[in-house]
């Protein structure tokens, strides 16, 4: 396993995590149940949790992995407050479809 | 860093006060606690310390942004007292989240590494969903609470991205590493790292509402209780173009030629936008959402214009605003109360009925327009004059052009009040909140009057 | 080899992974698919010699963060197809959108080389012991700021998920 | 500067009280007061030139409302619009000066402005302009030529307020900004010339026009005009402080003058022609003899204060350029002149008016008469501020103000006069007054030949002055109608044709585009998601990818 560094360049973790990344943003716009729509957000963030990573260990510095570990509690927290906040959506109007939550506009 | 200590003691302290029942000490609590923060940050005056291999800097800088927004959350707990009056509940909750909230925008305006960013911004807007969600009885606030987090926690991917691609490109998360690298690239971007830079941008742009990234705003003020409208409008918005600031400050030195470009057409249609869709609001709190969406553009001039004396122009600049807009909200939740909306309409006749009231708002608007001697006017004055010395002419004239514009929305709530006839109903204003809006007006007045108790020469 | 070939093995499987969180209908099913997403990004962490982090990251994502989602889904109930999708051309544009802004990302990276600081198959950064010091070394502040972080996230959950009913409105 | 302004203000405030006692407005009088009191003051202790122009503006505003006081009276408020439109005049140019030193200096504190222009060269393009333009302010202001029109229809407020705007205050920030901006004028030398011919021509013109004059206030109007003149005159030759000790002594013995104007007016019950007058001396014995202390103080008579301060510009003036001198000592007899006409035809002399207004003949209350004594007392010895070292005097004046001026003097090298010219001026000057009182007296006492009851068959020279130059005519004809006739054409074709419709439809369009723009708020979340993908995308390519 320690080889891995040797034989893959770093470009290829790069355009995997964009892979990923776009997967995330597409499954945002496309969505329209605010459940998933926080999965990929999960998504997206857990690109760049592996792209931090890599670059960390590329560098051979810490600082990447630490971020990391930050970035965790983050999403962590963010999930919590997210999922509070539909299941209140799901209290008061019984779905969670985002494209009827627009009373307020114009 | 007394100052991070003591707020987040503050808020442990509220929640704990709210467990307790001790309604009454709450309020009083919270003033007594940001009054002492505020000395506290005013104490470490031209100390300039940073803390734990500079992840904090405590320079003037920090320290003069951090004042302003501790002053502004003081004022907005000043309104808390008349505001929650219905709710038996000793609201600790809402107070500890706000508190938690400023302490996110003081690491915003104080980071010296990007980890220190992204949680002061996470911080931030984690307490800001839940306070937009805080009304959980309103729908509209339901609705508020969910758009600000789907397209904050949407946003929040790309700052975050921006960060990590930073770091691969600098290979460091500290502002001087990043300053190093930048001065030793020589005028050779690497890709990545513009690319990196853009997206923090874009991630900070989102925060203060600028065009295109400013489509929450106007819905979420709408929806959230009126109050934290307030706190958003003036705390955050603050805390973000500080935060952005500093970025450019720290790291960017020389390297105007990268961003100047965008931001200018970024400012533009902000300036634009803002005015022009504000024209046609019927509702005091959206036309509010508008201006402070077309007073990011104003200030991202002052970043744009970046010399010696642009920083200290911004701070006069948010200052005034937050404290017009404070102000404002103050009003339009009073109106709120008793009419149980906030149009126009509801405006009519207060300049009859209640003096006190129509004359604060009047201030208000006026300073949001940048009528003189007010302090908005000081500020767009210093500000537009600033930037056509640094070469800005086109973006001022939109500016103003923008400001001319903006006289037909701030004006509606004037005329409404003193040549409309009302039906004669009241405001229910206690003598304290009449006595903190009177409090924040002279503020606003004095500024205008003796700007140079803020603005150095 | 055997690492190359596994890299892209995982690759294949997280990215197989992430659509079908898209394409499936039930949220359940997204959710489970997430859970392989995040094993395979797990994979990739110990392929990159973080092994520490790998084990947190199952933790806290495949363990913490997935069982709220599946607790949510279960306990709305809401594990329904979704009744009506996007319109077509709203999905072809998303799609366009998003892989616009994927291929600009791959247009950005392209010719990125990074300059290696030292050979990074002996690297010992990730394990415990020296992420540890650092953390509490270097990252003093933001570790401390980050419990804030969480009691925030704590006071809102349990604020705005509780059911207590208010009878008089502010606004 | 600030003992001027509260201390004469402070006079004129007890003597409003009792002018204005009964007055329907007494509330709205005292309260415009105060505030042009406090925006003069803000103008005066500004420390850069923004706060001074907040504080301009305030005074024009105030002197707006207070001149339009009497609101009922159309030529009173067209009077005050005058007023208001020119000074807006004069402020244009001024707010330009102001950008330009903003932009040229990067402040606007005048500490730092003075010492980064000493830097600039002298007569540097840049620093005329600026001074061109802060002096078109000033003379919108003080009542300059071509903007002095205003002054003497601004009569149509109520006394207090002639007295407080033409003494103490407003007019005379014109000068004191020109003064204070002392360093940027001496680097200017062109305009410094334009100021001093500028106040040249005012003096002697305004002078000339207040001989034939009828109405009391306007004479004292015009006298004021020409004061004015003279400090600007004083200025122009770089003599910053003979301007500032003649502002101070004509606050004194002008506001006096006015005071005891309006005392007069008060006794005759409103009415302000001079012609119908006459006599009053015996009825209104403190007020004769106050305006006469003022009279002798305004006309130069030693020892009274005019006589040190227009001297002292006179010398000045004569150091500088001989020429100069000659007309401005005619200005000087002039208004030796036109004093003693008013004081003669007024409180001298048989009374002229109807046996009504005889009857109603008494002098005023004691609130109007003390002010009038403490003003007529600061008047006859105000000269002792700065007696200048040839009467052995200390020139206080000159050592208090000497540290703002330090650095506009350093820069102009000022030659002094030789002890013999100084005192055969003043000799000659004396002779000049003594003889001009003497042919008033004669003239408009003994013989009674300057009153002649109608205006009919004038010679060409003093109706032209009686018609003060035509200048009103000559701007009504000039600009005015010319105006008109094209206004009333735009009115009609471009107005409602052209402009009616751009204006509409730019307003039609700005609302149309609010209109249409706030739809893009649809409320949707996807599409706001979908609106800033698009953004970062556009930020990223032409940023990052086209680059």
């Amino acid at each position: 396993m320690t080889e891995t560094l040797m034989v893959i360049p770093i470009l290829h973790y790069l355009t995997f995590c964009s892979v990923l990344f776009g997967i995330g943003v597409i499954g945002v716009l496309v969505k329209r149940n605010a459940l998933v729509i926080l999965m990929s957000i999960e998504l997206m963030i857990n690109s760049i949790n592996l792209l931090l990573a890599a670059f960390s260990t590329y560098l051979n510095d810490p600082a990447g992995q630490i971020f990391v570990f930050f970035i965790m509690v983050v999403a962590a927290a963010e999930v919590a407050v997210g999922l509070a906040i539909i299941v209140l959506i799901f209290r008061t109007t019984h779905t969670i479809d985002i494209d009827v939550l627009n009373k307020l506009k114009w | 860093m007394s100052t991070i200590i003591a707020l987040a003691v503050l808020g442990i302290i509220t929640l704990f006060l709210g467990v307790m029942k001790k309604k009454s000490w709450l309020l009083p609590g919270i003033l007594v606690g940001l009054a002492v923060a505020l000395g506290l940050t005013l104490t470490g005056w031209n100390t300039d310390i940073s803390f734990y291999h500079r992840m904090l800097v405590m320079d003037n800088y920090a320290l003069a942004f951090n004042a302003v927004l501790i002053f502004s959350t003081f004022l907005i707990f000043l309104f808390a007292h008349h505001y929650y009056q219905p709710v038996e509940r000793p609201l600790e909750d809402v107070y500890t989240v706000t508190l938690f909230a400023l302490l996110g925008a003081v690491l915003m305006d104080s980071y010296g590494n990007l980890i220190m960013l992204f949680l002061g911004v996470e911080t931030l807007s984690i307490a800001l969903y839940i306070l937009a969600g805080s009304h959980r009885e309103a729908i509209s606030s339901n609705e508020a609470t969910l758009k600000y987090f789907l397209l904050g926690s949407f946003i929040s991917g790309f700052l975050l991205f921006g960060i990590a691609l930073i770091y691969g490109a600098a290979h460091s998360f500290d502002l001087q590493d990043i300053a190093h690298f930048v001065s030793a690239l020589n005028g050779e971007w690497p890709p990545i790292f513009l690319a990196g830079l853009f997206l923090i941008i874009i991630g900070l742009a989102f925060k203060i509402a600028i065009v295109p990234f400013h489509f929450w705003a106007p819905d979420v003020y709408e929806g959230t209780p009126t109050l934290l409208t307030a706190f958003m409008a003036s705390v955050v918005k603050t805390a973000s173009i500080a935060a952005l600031y500093r970025l450019f400050s720290t790291c960017l030195h020389g390297a105007q030629g990268i961003w100047e470009s965008s931001l200018w057409i970024l400012a533009a249609l902000t300036i634009l936008l803002g005015n022009l869709t504000g024209l046609y609001q019927p509702s005091a709190k959206r036309m509010l959402a508008y201006s402070s969406i077309a007073q990011s553009g104003y200030m991202i001039l002052a970043v744009l214009a970046f010399s010696s004396r642009s920083a200290n122009l911004l701070l006069f600049y948010t200052l005034s605003y937050s404290i017009a807009t404070i102000t404002a909200f103050g009003i339009v939740l009073l109106v709120r109360e008793v009419r149980g909306n906030d149009l126009f309409t509801a405006f009519n006749g207060l300049g009859k009925n209640n003096p006190v009231e129509a004359f604060c708002m009047t201030v208000a608007m006026l300073s949001l327009t940048g009528i003189p001697p007010l302090a908005g006017f000081v500020a767009k004055f210093y500000l537009f004059s600033t930037a056509i010395g640094a070469g800005y002419l086109w973006l001022v004239l939109i500016a103003i052009v923008g400001s001319a514009v903006s006289v037909g929305y701030y004006f509606k709530p004037v005329i409404a009040m003193y040549l409309r006839e009302g039906d004669g109903m009241k405001l229910k204003t206690p003598k304290s909140y009449k006595a903190f809006l009177l409090f924040a007006t002279i503020v606003t007045i004095l500024l205008g009057v003796l700007p140079f108790m803020v603005l150095k020469q | 080899m055997f690492t190359t070939y596994l890299f892209y093995f995982l690759c294949i499987l997280a990215i197989y992974a992430a659509l079908m969180v898209l394409v499936s209908r039930k949220p359940i099913h997204s959710v489970l698919y997430l859970v392989l997403v995040f094993f395979a990004i797990a994979g990739h962490y110990i392929l990159l010699n973080a092994q520490f982090l790998a084990v947190v990251h199952i933790i806290v994502y495949a363990g913490a963060i997935m069982v709220l989602f599946l607790f949510t889904v279960m306990l709305l109930n809401l594990n329904r197809e979704e009744t009506s999708p996007k319109a077509g051309w709203v999905k072809v544009s998303a799609i366009v959108a998003g892989g616009l802004l994927m291929l600009v990302m791959i247009g950005v990276f392209r010719g990125y080389e990074m300059a290696v600081t030292s050979n990074p198959a002996l690297t010992q950064i990730g394990l415990v012991k020296n992420l540890g010091r650092i953390l509490f070394d270097d990252y003093i502040i933001p570790f401390e700021l980050s419990s804030v972080l969480f009691l925030t996230a704590m006071i809102g959950a349990v604020m705005l998920g509780k059911k207590e009913q208010i009878k008089k409105t502010y606004d | 500067m600030l003992l001027i302004v509260t201390g004469v203000g402070f006079i004129i405030h007890v003597y409003s009280v009792g002018y204005m006692k009964g007055d329907p407005g007494y509330n709205r009088f005292f309260s415009y007061m105060n505030l042009f009191v406090f925006s003069m003051l803000l103008l005066v202790l500004a420390d850069n030139y923004l706060v001074l122009f907040i504080g301009w503006e305030g005074v024009g505003l105030c002197s707006y409302l207070l001149i339009g006081f009497w609101f009922r009276n159309q030529a009173f408020n067209n009077a005050a619009k005058k007023a208001f439109i020119m000074n807006r005049i004069g402020d244009l140019g001024f707010l330009l000066g102001i950008i330009l030193i903003f932009t040229t200096f990067g402040s606007v504190d005048f500490s730092d402005v003075f010492s980064r222009a000493t830097c600039l060269s002298v007569g540097d393009p840049t620093i005329v302009a600026i001074t061109l333009l802060l002096f078109v302010g000033a003379i919108g202001k003080s009542a300059q030529i071509p903007l002095y029109t205003w002054l003497p229809d601004a009569m149509a407020g109520p006394t207090p307020v002639s007295a407080m705007i033409h003494a103490a205050t407003m007019v005379t920030a014109g000068v004191y900004m020109v003064a204070r901006s002392g360093v940027l004028y001496a680097l200017a030398p062109p305009t410094m010339a334009v100021v001093a011919i500028t106040g040249l021509i005012t003096a002697v013109f305004a002078a000339s026009i207040a001989i034939y004059q009828n109405d009391i206030k306007k004479i004292l109007a015009y006298s004021t005009i020409s004061q004015l003149g003279f400090m600007f005159l004083a200025l122009g030759v770089g003599a910053f402080t003979s301007a500032m000790f003649h502002l101070t002594t004509h606050a004194f013995f002008k506001a006096l003058l006015f005071l005891a104007a309006g005392s007069v007016i008060h006794a005759m019950g409103g009415g302000q022609d001079i012609r119908k007058m006459g006599g009053l001396k015996k009825k209104l014995p403190w007020t004769y003899y106050t305006f006469l202390i003022g009279t002798v103080a305004i006309a130069g008579v030693p020892p009274f204060s005019g006589f040190f301060s227009k001297d002292e510009i006179l010398l000045q003036t004569f150091s500088a350029d001989p020429v100069f001198w000659i007309v401005g000592f005619t200005g000087s007899l002039m208004t030796v002149l036109y004093m003693f006409r008013l004081m003669n035809l007024t409180f001298l002399g048989n009374f002229r008016g109807t046996s009504d207004q005889q009857h109603h003949l008494y002098e005023s209350p004691r609130e109007m008469l003390i002010p009038l004594m403490i003003l007529a007392f600061l008047s006859a010895i105000g000269g002792v501020l700065n007696v200048p070292a040839i009467f052995g005097g200390s020139s206080f004046l000159e050592h208090a103000l000497h540290p703002v001026f330090a650095g506009a003097q350093l820069l102009l090298h000022t030659g002094g006069l030789t002890l013999n010219t100084g005192v055969f001026l003043l000799v000659v000057t004396l002779i000049g007054i003594l003889v001009m009182a003497y042919l008033a007296y004669q003239l408009y006492v003994l013989d009674g030949k300057g009153l002649k009851p109608d205006d009919a068959n004038r010679r060409f020279l003093p109706h032209l002055l009686f018609q003060r130059y035509y200048v009103d005519e000559l701007y009504r004809k000039s600009i005015i109608n010319p105006l008109l006739a094209l206004s009333g054409f735009l009115n009609r074709v471009v107005e409602f044709r052209v402009i009616d419709w751009l204006v509409n439809g730019v307003g039609r369009a700005m609302v149309w585009s609010g209109n249409t723009l706030r739809y893009i708020q649809t409320g949707h979340v996807g599409f706001y998601l979908f609106m800033m993908i698009i953004g970062i995308i556009l930020l990223l390519v032409f940023n990052v990818l086209i680059r």
